[in-house]
């Protein structure tokens, strides 16, 4: 993959817009990071802690009976979900934790869309010995609560932004004014390719993990390269994160980026930056992007099943891989979401996370029309287990109800259980 | 005690254009200890709201006015402006709007109006066209904490351009260098952020502002502003010899919150020392 | 490890004490078996699939900040955690899975406790295409919620069982049951080390693939044997699957097997079998071993924080390596295994399941006094997020409290969300 | 219509020992064409209730009746016996009750009894000293339904040296080998399971059935006993000329739920045909 011009852009796209008060912060990042990534030494340490921390690298899984199912393209999954954590999130955490490290600072913080990234983050915290505040908007408070319990548990603050319209945004926007702040001791964790440079280029790097494994591993298993590969994209680690063990591959390999379609690109209740018509050009939280925002250049309001695809913006490498049209983007509508994810469990036995399912969603649609003999490969970019809330209550699953109901009732009553 | 400030008069002009920010403020400067420069969010509570504060700000001794348009994100900004922001943008001010209503304030008030903004609202707008539009309703310059100078091209092209001064920001974590190159860029003069932090946190004006203060004098011969905490006349004494002007940020939008727009009047000839 | 006697015996315990009806089966399973077991592609073929759709080797992760706070021995935690479906009962399922697939049966059942036997076995039906029936204790089906809705979800019927004290051995009974009634087609995949022969000796052997590695990984990383290895009992898999890495080394290695303590064994309020005066021999569930029974035979009810340590039986080859001294038998308690948890958590980032905690337990107690350059590994069977209802209970979490009352009230008003 | 079978009178004996199981089953067939067992679960609902129950069902003319004493884990049980055995040790029976009944029906009634139960409640007891007390109190087989002989050499030697008759069963799935072992086990009768499952089951009684216990016959001297599922007057018949025994089981238990201890007489009646 390329790298980014020395003031960071991809294209027309990327940069680093920060205040004045974080220029120096960023100077002595990009120049920790560069120094990073021109260090063998350090990248080596990072795939040792990835293989006994975490349980790198992760398995590519053929899909005999969703292939079978579909009865085109052979179907593999690329494992992230059996992550530390439960998703791809854990690679960039410990990546930057090392980095953290490096530099010197004691405290991290982050912005938190879906948890993962803030459970991922507070673990790694833990790990580090780092003091750790977590940002997560109210609205994902509300509807990822089991991860808001386990950071706390994990040892990390989580602090619940109420401005806004209280997601992701917002969160990155708290978590960028805590970061103006604490500048000396504090590195904020950005959990996704976005975000001033070098956050897009430092997070692709360590989430590039998953592309070389699973280049690696579907020439081991198919023996030649896939014809495509599907990842859903909400900031785009993960998908920037297997797409780079193909970018080179130019028209070998299709590469596909799936967004949260939400209700319907038609409806405007959705989260697709790169192929809807609601997005443009902006600049915002510190990059350049395809925002989704109206004609004043104030952010919309998304919407999407799964909180960690409901974003403003987009990596803006994959913007600048979009007009390169090296990567196709498609969204996913919630309902269709729900059913990939019906079908992957039934057939498969895995549960993707509903962002991962996505990239199902995409990949189900084409898998029948590519020939038997031509792989795929789906980066299931975490596990679903956390969406239990959101799933149970999409499925309309009346034994989930009425246990939520009874667990509150003996709450209520004050009773031991 | 009743006095009348800068009302509408015949305008001070240079060359046939509008006269430049830096000049008019040290004009302002030469028989003043400090400046007041003071702060709002268009259309918050609403532009009636904001006429009545504007009039109470410059006919109580207000130098300059920042007039911010709301912006979705403003990540350099703490709860205060944060929440007008987007209670603003929420009842449906748009940047037209702004625009109409800084052109009325410019007419009415001979003081210097700014444009305090991010840079998403200049971008979307058009670089060429905002600063056209500025200097066509008379802003005479503009505050965007998000636009510095290596990502800003053209931008600062522009604005030159237009004859609009952009104002950039030091901060105590500016390397020496680094306030070489943004005293270079700013225009006007320069914000100088006393501490780190967003707006409407509290400083100290100890030993160590004297020193930042100083150290932001030997990187720029443009005035120096100072914002970010200012509550009181205590605080704007403090800055007496040591910065020309004294900027004044959520703490009047907090104050008309809760005492309403009459309430400013007051507050401002106390910041001037006036009993 | 020495095999069992002809008739399925170790020492004093195990055999297979079957209804009639059973006899043939369990004949069959046991040819099976022994073939299976006795030809290498089918080890070879069970660790290939192990390693693509799960993540084995699962990785022995070096606690340092763990090590640091006790002063004493070096902690390694073996990571079971990171299996597919999150705990170790993956390896079995997938192992009997593959024998099923050999034995040309179409249908499996389960019993279930904590539920993640179950969801492993669901998730393994879904895989291999099997018919799938879990039975699971009425209590446990609530206290296990979240685990039920998977089973659901990945096509299992999940049928709560009404009967005795409604929880794993009431399970295990229903479960019998229905395979007396439906041997033909139907295999029990029975979900740890107990039960008739060969069952024990085959959980045993599929579990043993924690131990090859985890005495791999420990010589790699450590260069020498660990002094103890620590691992929570149930009904014994975890614990067989690790010592049997270590087994041989007689007096080099000391095997420490944890049960739950429940409310302390003074109280009867607990699940211990091996250290407690409340068990003695005894012959249920197709098995000789020591059972919480009362003097005229009938099985106790047990207790414990963690519903897959509580059980009356345990591993006939481990109630044989209690009478042989090889294992030593130590119990935690609930409070115990909450704050072990809560300091793991907070240490290294890592959420042990309540069952496992147990075993970190008595690692803590015993690691402060045992050399710096010696080790010590702990098995951490499993991960905690299955275990959220429960801990967050048991912490007294008053935002989790909110939380839950708040999604019921949503319920309730039948609003949409 | 009243009539009173087997009352108290003279025991049929043997050789100075009480008349072994097999023998006394064979006497009874030897004017009838089938016989017919029944049982129950000791203490449920009560004792009481058992001994109304077991007066009404020798009364009514059945020939032996087993004893359930109850095991918390009864694998081999349906939801009938296995709730009735759960909610009899739940209100405290003790296994010692269980032996002083017997021995009190025993006394009482001219017919055999056996124990039912499962290994654990024998292992417990103490093998020996279970099959002593058998013996002692005139309990003239037992059927444990999870100790097959390959497993139960000291239970089937002790049972042999006090004289019991431990009664194995036969299932569908038994191989001709299996049932040549079960076969030469048994002692008194070889219980025929009709079909695969749990007691409480509905049995079909067609072609499948009859071919099944000719293969039973086959392989064993011994009188078949066939239970699981007998209901109705029509399911006995189907066994005459097949089996020796029809045994009932969880019927009887719902039918005193239902209708309380009387109900069993008619119903017995029902069972042999009488009007
Ligand atoms: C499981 C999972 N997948 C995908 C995403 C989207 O992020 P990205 O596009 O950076 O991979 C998230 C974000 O929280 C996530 O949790
Ligand atoms: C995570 C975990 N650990 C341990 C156990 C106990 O089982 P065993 O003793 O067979 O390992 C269970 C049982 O459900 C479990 O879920």
């Amino acid at each position: 993959m390329n790298p980014p011009t020395e003031d960071g852009h991809y294209g027309r796209w990327g940069g680093s817009y920060v205040p004045e008060v974080l220029h120096d912060t960023f100077k002595r990042l990009k120049e920790d990071f560069a120094a990073a990534k021109a260090d063998p030494d350090f990248w080596r340490e990072y795939v040792e802690l990835m293989s006994t921390y975490s349980c790198r690298p992760t398995p590519l899984t053929f899909a005999e009976n969703l292939t079978r199912h579909f009865g085109g393209a052979k179907i593999y999954i690329k494992r992230e979900d059996l992550n530390h954590t439960g998703a791809h999130k854990a690679n960039n955490v410990i990546g930057q934790g090392l980095l953290v490290k490096r530099m010197g600072k004691t405290r991290v913080i982050a912005e938190t869309g879906a948890g993962q990234h803030g459970v991922a983050t507070a673990t790694m915290a833990a790990k580090f010995g780092f003091e750790c505040t977590v940002y997560m908007g109210e609205v994902d408070v509300l509807r990822q609560r089991p991860n808001v319990f386990w950071m706390e548990k994990l040892g990390a603050k989580v602090v619940p932004v109420t401005d806004g319209s209280r997601i992701l945004k917002d969160a990155i926007n708290e978590a960028f004014r805590d970061w103006v702040t604490n500048v000396d001791d504090t590195h904020y964790v950005l959990g996704t390719a976005c975000g001033p440079a070098p956050f897009p280029e430092m997070v692709s790097w360590f989430q590039s993990i998953i592309g070389i494994e699973a280049r690696k591993q579907i020439l081991h298993y198919h023996h030649t390269l896939p014809a495509r590969v599907y990842a859903c994209v909400g900031g785009g680690s993960n998908a920037m994160g297997i797409f780079q063990g193909f970018l080179d591959d130019d028209d070998d390999v299709e590469l596909v980026g799936v967004e949260a379609g939400g209700h319907g690109l038609s409806t405007g209740k959705h989260a697709s930056r790169l192929c809807s018509d609601d997005a443009s050009p902006g600049m915002a939280q510190g990059y350049k992007t395809m925002f989704l925002q109206n004609n004043d250049g104030q952010m919309l309001e998304t919407h999407s099943v799964s909180a960690g695809l409901d974003y403003v913006g987009v990596s803006p490498i994959l913007a600048d891989l979009n007009d390169k049209k090296r990567v196709r983007f498609e969204s996913a509508t919630d309902v269709e979401v729900i059913e990939a994810l019906n079908l992957t469990m039934k057939k498969e036995g895995i549960i993707p996370a509903l962002e991962s399912s996505h990239a199902f969603v995409q990949a189900f649609k084409e898998a029948p029309g590519l020939p038997k003999d031509s792989a795929i490969i789906i980066n299931q970019s975490g596990r679903g287990d956390k969406d239990i809330f959101t799933i149970a209550h999409a499925l309309k699953d009346p034994s989930w109800k009425e246990f939520i109901i009874n667990e509150a009732r003996e709450y209520q009553q004050g009773e031991s259980k | 005690m009743e006095r009348i400030y800068h009302q509408r008069g015949p305008r001070i002009s240079a060359g046939g254009k509008q006269m430049k920010l830096e000049e008019n403020l040290r004009r302002r400067r030469e028989n003043k200890e400090i400046l007041l420069m003071t702060h709002l969010v268009l259309g918050y509570p609403d532009f009636d709201t904001n006429r009545e504060v504007i009039a109470q700000m410059v006919e109580n001794g207000v130098d300059s006015i920042e007039l911010q348009i709301p912006f979705s994100e403003p990540v350099a900004d703490g709860p205060v402006i944060l929440k007008a922001s987007q209670e603003s943008i929420d009842h449906g001010t748009k940047v037209s709007e702004c625009i109409s209503f800084a052109k009325e304030m410019v007419e009415k008030w001979d003081i210097p109006f700014l444009f305090m903004t991010y840079y998403n609202i200049v971008f979307k707008y058009g670089e060429e066209a905002f600063f056209k539009k500025c200097a066509e309703i008379g802003i005479t310059g503009v505050i965007v904490p998000d636009i510095p100078p290596e990502m800003g091209e053209s931008f600062y092209q522009f604005a030159e351009q237009d004859g609009i001064s952009p104002v950039l920001i030091f901060a105590p974590t500016s390397s020496d260098e680094r306030m070489e190159i943004t005293g270079k860029c700013s225009r006007g003069f320069v914000y100088c952020v006393p501490r780190k932090g967003v707006t409407g946190t509290k400083s100290e004006f100890g030993e160590e502002l004297t020193q930042y203060l100083a150290r932001c004098r030997k990187h720029t011969s443009l005035p120096l502003g100072v914002g970010f905490g200012i509550q009181s006349r205590a605080d704007v004494e403090a800055l007496i010899g040591k910065a020309d002007i004294a900027i004044i940020g959520s703490k009047t939008i907090k104050l008309v919150d809760e005492k309403g727009a009459a309430s400013v009047g007051p507050f401002i000839r106390h910041l001037l020392g006036e009993k």
